[in-house]
């Protein structure tokens, strides 16, 4: 059963100067299973950050439901929102960033157990050792400022900081872009282990696609605040249907020169439009290579066939046939 | 400026050449200027209004612009000045002033009998200036000739003379410079300066050409407002000021005395003060009102030590109301040395005993001691001493320093066990502190009072007030002596006179009193 | 090889002469702490229409090595460098400051990560890209108003005399990297070096880069070195690729003999720990175990051996040098690529 | 960005009517009877009556709300009542009174930016040179003496011992020298290191490193880029000890016997001349305000952030 649904979302940004409007999120909806690792994919600026934030707590939603757990968190007044978000924790992208620096890293897991109400100070002892276990890091961590760990390590800390809450779901937002390739595979591999041992599901937020593909069952692809396509990972790269997420996969690199320079890529002409001022129509036709006429006019609705879905034009035509690939 | 060739150019830059000397020259607006004949005098106040019927400009500067009917002499002798000589009726309520004859104002308008009452008629009687007895009891003027004015008073008021010597509200204004209403516009006098400017920077005087006296030696007088007195000091060492000093010009305190005397080219003179620094008790403080706390009290002060530590020797030490600079000043009593011994046994007769703080019935031998720059420079460091020797005989003396306005409300309401006071000195006294100070019934609503006794006093005090020429020493004597026997006060020092100045001036003479700018007498190097 | 080597460059005639050789190259770091060897004898040449990638994890060196013989490093950093960095025969270690001057404002452009600190945020696009046009090739305000133009319609941006009015937060990140390539390439350089250039970007706009960047080079016939950790980027432009580990070069060769046929077990950690794209979904994700060592205090022996699979005893003992695999592709690795019993490896 | 412009405008306003009830509080918060000092301006006998009289015809018991609402509506209309002191209307006092006043603060201010941004410029020029050591030891000097010190060394100096420069007065520019050096001497100073080090900062920025790569020099560099930048720090810091001066200035006006309006407002303290205090204090407030304001705008000016945004 979907432990988390998030139906219409809508959230906006008003400039206080221009009174312009940047729609970040555009009637989103998002399934995520428990114990699943769900891909969110993009450019910068597509909203899938966003997305994240305004799931918990972070943004304020202007319309759209979030039922986590159950519980439809937006009809609950303040207080109770928070509570109901108790086993939901987010991942910032820069660990640097998310830890106090003057602060050990044990007394900021302790601190994380102390929120959550434990007063016994050896439960918490015996808690942050077993986190310790689960993040793979070493004791002598403990005593440790952010400054002095690696970016691994940190990154890892942090993971650590947001278990101890005991969540079901993760939100991490972009957690190993700042980690060197070499880190990368020990960050996401505790990610596998944390659903696979304890069951937690994961919302992994990410540019990086190769990534994204390995570690996640079901991506969606972002695009100036709507998802323009969503489906089973392995599915969705070996055969994207969406002109865009073609183009995407179409960016992933091969390491072998002979298979990378001999293979055809889709190269998108400029760049993402102003979120202020999205395009009429389908929001991609600017940089779509199929673009036709109706791309200015519509707004694509949503194909849904066999666990995949596409907003795009192109299959307007085939309707009831089989989503296959239309160009 | 729509065309500017290269000629109106090199024209503009030979006039800056030949003016920026000048400018750079006069680097200051008093700074020394060609001429030699300024004299460079500060004031720590601007002049503000000098409208001769009012309070609020500076006495010093108006002493230089407008004449009295009558000067104070040396050792309160009164002298004429527009008056060249007057008659008082034997009952001393008439007074007939015959006028000097062809002084004119600056302006040019006569001193005649008529601009001479018309001056009268801005002040005299009226409620504001009732604290002079010549107004409090004036009846009636007259003009009896061109050049003979008559003034006839309810009562008689022996002081009347001397307090028209003074300066505000006394002296006359030009009734030309008047306005249509009589009210006062600007400054014009028949005094030996005439204003050129007066304001916050200071007053520019030069000298008045039609005035009926000697005239001053030098053409230009100048009165910066410095109001630091480091920075009179360092202006005066730079070489900027010729003269300065005097305690409403602009104070000298006895460091910085020590500081310009070291300072090569300039003299420090002194010279016998007029007023006294009095420890007044408030007579209706129930300690106070034992004689034997307050003889005890000035048994304590050694006023030696004071006058030469506090004011580095530039203070008479005495146990007199007044100076012998003042008329009337009575016998001079020796100075005691400290006794803490006698202070001891007079209060352990009185019944105040015990360690420390002595105590009389439970009550504490505590006194405050309310002090304020304003009123008396050099109060703070005068009030610490104080305080330490009276310690030393069993008293507890605190010390409240307030500021002007704080102690304008409290000394005269009387909420003060003890506080410094300073006496009005020439030409207001004997008889201006003896009243304001010591006189009962009379409130000036500002000075408070160093001790009053209904009963004993008083009587003493309205004869001495009331009595004619021939009788007047004795009743001051006796008012002094009661003051003395009953330890009604205690009387600390007489400052001395401070005044400093550089070589440019070769001859300095003291003004008579400290209400005015020396002037005549002074003659520049 | 010393031999062969001298042979070689006796008989190089002037227009084949390397545009970059660099040769026994260290660099000393000086940081508010500590001294760092940033980089060991580091030594590589790239010719003009060459691209050499130079690739490793963060701290490895690969920018400092490219950056500090030029002065280019960020503020406040000292660097002392050792041993020769000749550009187009010039040797760059005796050049005066005046020169260093003429040398970047016309023989070496330089694109940096993050164009937007990379950039003055304060100052219009167009007199950011004139100045050197005016100060190092002496344009007139006109000629190089119209230079920074073709400038900006060079590295495909739309509208140029538009865009010259802007500032950089008014771009997007990826036409800001145009700009910064745009200026790099003003003064018509011999060499371009190109630091992390599509690291900060979108894989939408990386794409956009990378070709625009592979156009450029072989348009203007440079040599190119492009510094970057995506093995991606190497495989899809750069003609050679040295791999840097702690300071020093320890694989070196064309791309195709270092990607397909990695002697080095570093290479080969970087390579496998890409994820495939045909990995399984959910499958463990390969990478290394341990982290870099501290440069302020090197290790005796390889400075890989603490975490490498084949490591032997001798390892911790000496470093290894690079010695050939096989023509122009060397590793550093006693254990894949020993030294030919000639010995004439350690003759350097 | 006449959105932003309106913006500060509209809460320099209604930090002006806040100042404006602080300053009228503060001053009629006083302990003493002011009344009674009227009074004895008048004559120097002062009795009860008189001072009820004078409290009715002042309107001194009347509520506070009802006093400042009197108050602030004749300093609306420029009337900000007569001091009690001297009768002269305040107005008139504080216009005669400025010349002196804007001198000082200006001319310390330009001395202050001249200094700060001189020795900040030379000692970024040459990084560690004898600059930078000037502004180190400035710096710490700057901050610990004492303005009334700085003064009287001054005057000293070239006043007493060397007879260069005249101790006092308000006259000539080179009667200015002194005042403006010994007011602008301390935030001169401090914004020399505030300035050297924003100018570091920007020279350790990556586009400086960029405009190296292009073959620019540190001098162009420093000029083009590096002080532009560090222009908006440096105009904030020193917004800051500008608007400061004024309480600098109430030590340095008496002691050159400048007779400005910090003079006048330390004159009016001893004597409690309250209608003088208020006005006085309005207009340091209304000064205060007014620096913020032109700070904030010129800050918008010179962020093209700002600046772009209002335009678009």
């Amino acid at each position: 059963m979907s432990l988390l649904t998030v139906k219409d979302l809508v959230v906006e940004f008003r400039d206080a100067d221009t009174g312009g409007v940047n729609r970040a999120c555009n009637h989103v909806s998002l399934d995520v299973d428990e114990g699943e690792i769900v891909g969110l994919v993009g450019e910068s600026g597509c909203g899938k950050s966003t997305l994240g934030r305004t799931i918990v707590g972070l943004e304020h939603a202007r319309s759209g439901s979030i039922i986590f757990d159950g519980v439809d968190i937006l009809s609950l007044p303040g207080g109770r929102q928070r509570q109901a978000r108790r086993n939901l924790q987010y991942i910032f992208q820069d660990p640097l960033a998310a830890l106090e620096p003057r602060q050990t890293v044990g007394s900021a897991l302790d601190e994380a157990l102390i929120i959550k109400g434990e007063r016994n100070p050896r439960a918490r002892a015996a808690r942050i050792s077993e986190i310790l276990i689960a993040t793979n890091l070493p004791s002598g961590i403990l005593t440790r400022r952010p400054r002095e760990l690696s970016g691994g390590q940190r990154q890892r800390v942090c993971i650590a900081r947001a278990l101890l809450a005991e969540p079901k779901l993760l939100i991490c937002d972009e957690p190993v872009s700042s980690l060197d390739m070499s880190l990368r595979a020990q960050v996401m591999n505790l990610f596998l282990s944390l659903r696979d041992d304890l069951g937690v599901a994961i919302i992994l937020i990410a540019h990086d696609l190769s990534i994204v593909r390995q570690a996640s069952a079901r991506v969606n692809v972002m695009y100036l605040g709507r998802i323009v396509e969503s489906g089973p990972s392995a599915e969705l790269y070996a055969e994207p249907l969406h002109p865009y997420s073609h183009a995407l996969t179409s960016a992933i690199l091969h390491v072998d020169p002979d298979i990378e320079r001999n293979r055809e890529r889709t190269v998108l002409k400029g760049d993402l439009p102003s979120p202020f001022a999205p395009p009429s129509g389908c929001s991609f036709r600017t940089r779509c290579p199929n673009a036709f006429e109706t791309c200015a006019e519509l707004e694509p609705r949503e194909w849904i066939e066999a666990g995949r879905s596409v907003r795009c034009h192109l299959y307007d035509e085939v309707e009831t046939k089989q989503l296959t690939m239309a160009y | 400026m729509a065309s500017f060739n290269r000629r109106d150019f090199l024209l503009h830059a030979l006039a800056a050449g030949t003016v920026a000397p000048a400018i750079f020259s006069s680097t200051s607006v008093f700074a020394q200027s060609a001429g030699t004949g300024t004299l460079r005098v500060p004031t720590a106040r601007e002049a503000n209004d000098l409208n001769p019927w009012k309070y609020s400009g500076l006495w010093v500067v108006s002493s230089l612009i407008y004449d009295p009917l009558v000067s104070y002499g040396p050792g309160g002798k009164i002298v004429p000045a527009l008056a060249e000589s007057w008659t008082v009726s034997d009952d001393g309520l008439d007074y007939v002033f015959n006028l000097r004859k062809g002084v004119v104002f600056s302006d040019g308008a006569p001193f005649d009998a008529d601009a001479a009452l018309w001056n009268l008629k801005h002040w005299i009687g009226q409620s504001d200036h009732s604290w002079l007895s010549v107004s409090a009891n004036f009846e009636a003027m007259r003009k009896i000739d061109d050049t003979t004015i008559g003034i006839k008073l309810k009562a008689a008021a022996p002081p009347a003379l001397i307090e028209l010597t003074t300066i505000n509200p006394m002296r006359f204004l030009s009734p030309a410079s008047a306005d249509a209403a009589g009210n006062y516009v600007k400054p014009v006098g028949t005094g030996r300066w005439v204003v050129v400017n007066s304001n916050a920077n200071g007053s520019e005087l030069v000298r008045n050409d039609k005035y009926w006296g000697d005239k001053p030696d030098h053409d230009r007088l100048s009165i910066p407002v410095i109001p630091e007195g480091r920075s009179r000091v360092a202006a005066m060492r730079a070489g900027e000021l010729d003269m300065m000093g005097g305690s409403f010009a602009a104070k000298i305190s006895p460091q910085e005395a020590e500081t310009l005397k070291a300072a090569p080219g300039i003299t420090v003179v002194t010279d016998m003060g007029t007023d006294t620094i009095v420890l007044g008790f408030n007579p209706t403080r129930e300690i106070l009102k034992d004689p034997a706390v307050r003889e005890a009290a000035g048994l304590c002060l050694d006023r030696a030590a004071i006058a030469k530590v506090v004011m580095a020797g530039y203070a008479d030490p005495t146990v007199n109301l007044f100076p012998p600079s003042v008329p009337y000043a009575g016998r001079r009593e020796p100075v005691p040395g400290r006794n803490v011994e006698a202070a001891k046994q007079a209060l352990e007769a009185a019944g105040w005993t015990g360690d420390g703080t002595r105590q009389k019935n439970g009550v504490p031998l505590a006194l405050e001691l309310v002090i304020s720059e304003d009123a008396v420079p050099g109060s703070r460091a005068l009030s610490e001493v104080i305080q330490s020797q009276l310690n030393e005989a069993g008293f507890q003396v605190s010390i409240r320093q307030v500021d002007h306005v704080t102690r304008h409300d409290d000394i005269p309401n009387m909420k003060y066990d003890m506080s410094l006071f300073i006496t009005n000195g020439a030409p207001y006294d004997p008889h201006g502190s003896i009243t304001i100070f010591f006189l009962s019934t009379f409130t000036s609503g500002t000075d408070g009072k160093m001790f009053v006794d209904a009963k004993n006093l008083d009587p003493l005090i309205l004869k001495a007030l009331a009595a004619d020429e021939a009788d007047r020493a004795a009743a001051y004597q006796a008012v002094l002596d009661w003051l003395r026997d009953n330890h009604a006060i205690c009387p600390i020092y007489h400052a001395k006179r401070i005044w400093a100045h550089t070589e440019r001036v070769a001859t300095f003479v003291f003004p008579t009193t400290e209400y005015e700018m020396p002037d005549k007498g002074i003659v520049l190097a | 090889m010393t031999a062969s080597r001298a042979e070689a460059t006796t008989a190089m005639r002037p227009a084949d002469q390397p545009v970059l050789s660099v040769k026994g190259l260290s660099v000393l770091l000086f940081t508010e702490t500590a001294t760092v060897r940033a980089v060991t004898d580091a030594g590589y040449d790239v010719g003009r229409g060459e691209a050499l990638a130079i690739v490793g994890e963060s701290g490895s060196g690969k920018t400092v090595m490219n950056l500090a013989p030029l002065g280019l490093l960020p503020g406040g950093v000292r660097a002392v460098v050792g041993g020769s960095v000749e550009l187009s025969g010039e040797d760059l270690a005796v050049a005066s400051e005046e020169r260093m001057m003429q040398i970047r404002g016309r023989k070496v452009g330089v694109v940096f990560q993050d164009p937007l600190s990379a950039l003055n945020p304060n100052r219009r696009i167009g007199p950011q890209i004139e100045e050197v046009l005016r100060l190092r090739l002496g344009l007139d305000p006109n000629a190089s108003r119209a230079r920074a133009i073709e400038l900006l319609t060079m590295v495909g941006i739309p509208e140029p005399d538009r865009r010259l009015r802007l500032f950089p937060h008014q771009m997007s990140g990826g036409m800001r990297q145009r700009v910064m390539i745009a200026i790099a390439i003003a003064g018509d350089p011999e060499l371009l070096i190109a630091d992390e250039p599509t690291t900060a970007l979108d894989v939408t706009i990386q794409a956009q880069l990378l070709e625009l960047l592979a156009r450029l080079q072989r348009q203007l016939h440079m040599a190119m070195v492009l510094v970057t950790h995506d093995i991606g980027v190497v495989a899809r432009i750069a003609d050679r690729v040295a791999v840097m580990y702690a300071g020093t070069i320890v694989e070196i060769g064309t791309v195709r003999d270092v990607l397909k046929r990695p002697r080095h077990p570093y290479t080969r950690a970087l390579l496998a720990a890409v994820p495939a794209p045909d990995a399984e979904v959910g499958s463990r994700f390969t990478g290394l175990t341990g982290s870099p060592p501290d440069l302020s205090t090197p290790p005796a022996g390889c400075a890989f051996a603490p975490r490498c699979v084949l490591v032997q005893p001798e390892c911790r003992l000496d470093a290894p040098r690079l010695a050939t695999a096989g023509g122009d592709h060397k590793a550093a690795c006693w254990i894949t690529t020993p030294v030919s019993p000639s010995g004439q490896e350690f003759a350097r | 960005m006449s959105r932003i412009v309106l913006r500060r405008f509209l809460s320099a306003l209604v930090l002006m009517v806040f100042a404006s009830i602080a300053c009228f509080s503060i001053v009629t918060a006083f302990p003493g009877n002011v009344a009674r000092v009227i009074a004895e301006m008048r004559s120097s006998t002062v009795s009860d009556e008189i001072v009820r009289q004078i409290e009715v015809e002042y309107g001194l018991n009347d509520p506070l709300p009802l006093r400042y609402l009197h108050w602030a509506g004749r300093a609306l209309s420029g009337d900000l009542g007569e001091s009690l002191r001297t009768g002269q209307p305040v107005a008139e006092a504080l216009i005669e009174r400025a010349p002196p006043t804007v001198t000082l603060i200006i001319g310390g201010g330009l001395f202050a930016l001249v200094m700060g941004a001189g020795l900040a410029f030379l000692g970024a020029l040459v990084p560690g040179s004898i600059f930078d050591r000037i502004i180190h030891v400035l710096s710490l000097v700057g901050a610990s003496a004492p303005k009334f010190f700085v003064a009287a060394l001054l005057i000293y100096t070239f006043g007493v011992a060397f007879r260069l420069l005249p101790t006092y007065g308000f006259g000539g520019p080179l009667s200015w020298i002194l005042p403006c050096i010994s007011i602008g001497i301390i935030p001169g100073s401090i914004l020399s290191r505030v300035a050297r080090v924003a100018l570091a900062e920007e020279m350790s920025r990556q586009y400086v490193v960029t405009a190296i790569s292009k073959g620019l020099s540190r001098r162009r560099i420093l000029m083009h880029d590096a002080v532009p930048n560090a222009l908006p720090v440096t105009i904030n810091a020193f917004a800051m000890h500008f608007a400061f001066m004024v309480q600098a200035a109430l030590v340095i006006e008496p002691i050159f016997a400048w007779p400005g309006i910090a003079a006048y407002f330390v004159e009016a303290v001893r004597f409690r001349d309250y209608q003088v205090l208020q006005s006085c204090l309005l207009v340091f407030c209304i000064f205060f305000i007014l620096v913020n304001l032109s700070v904030d705008l010129i800050s918008v000016t010179l962020d093209p952030k700002q600046r772009q945004k209002g335009l678009a």
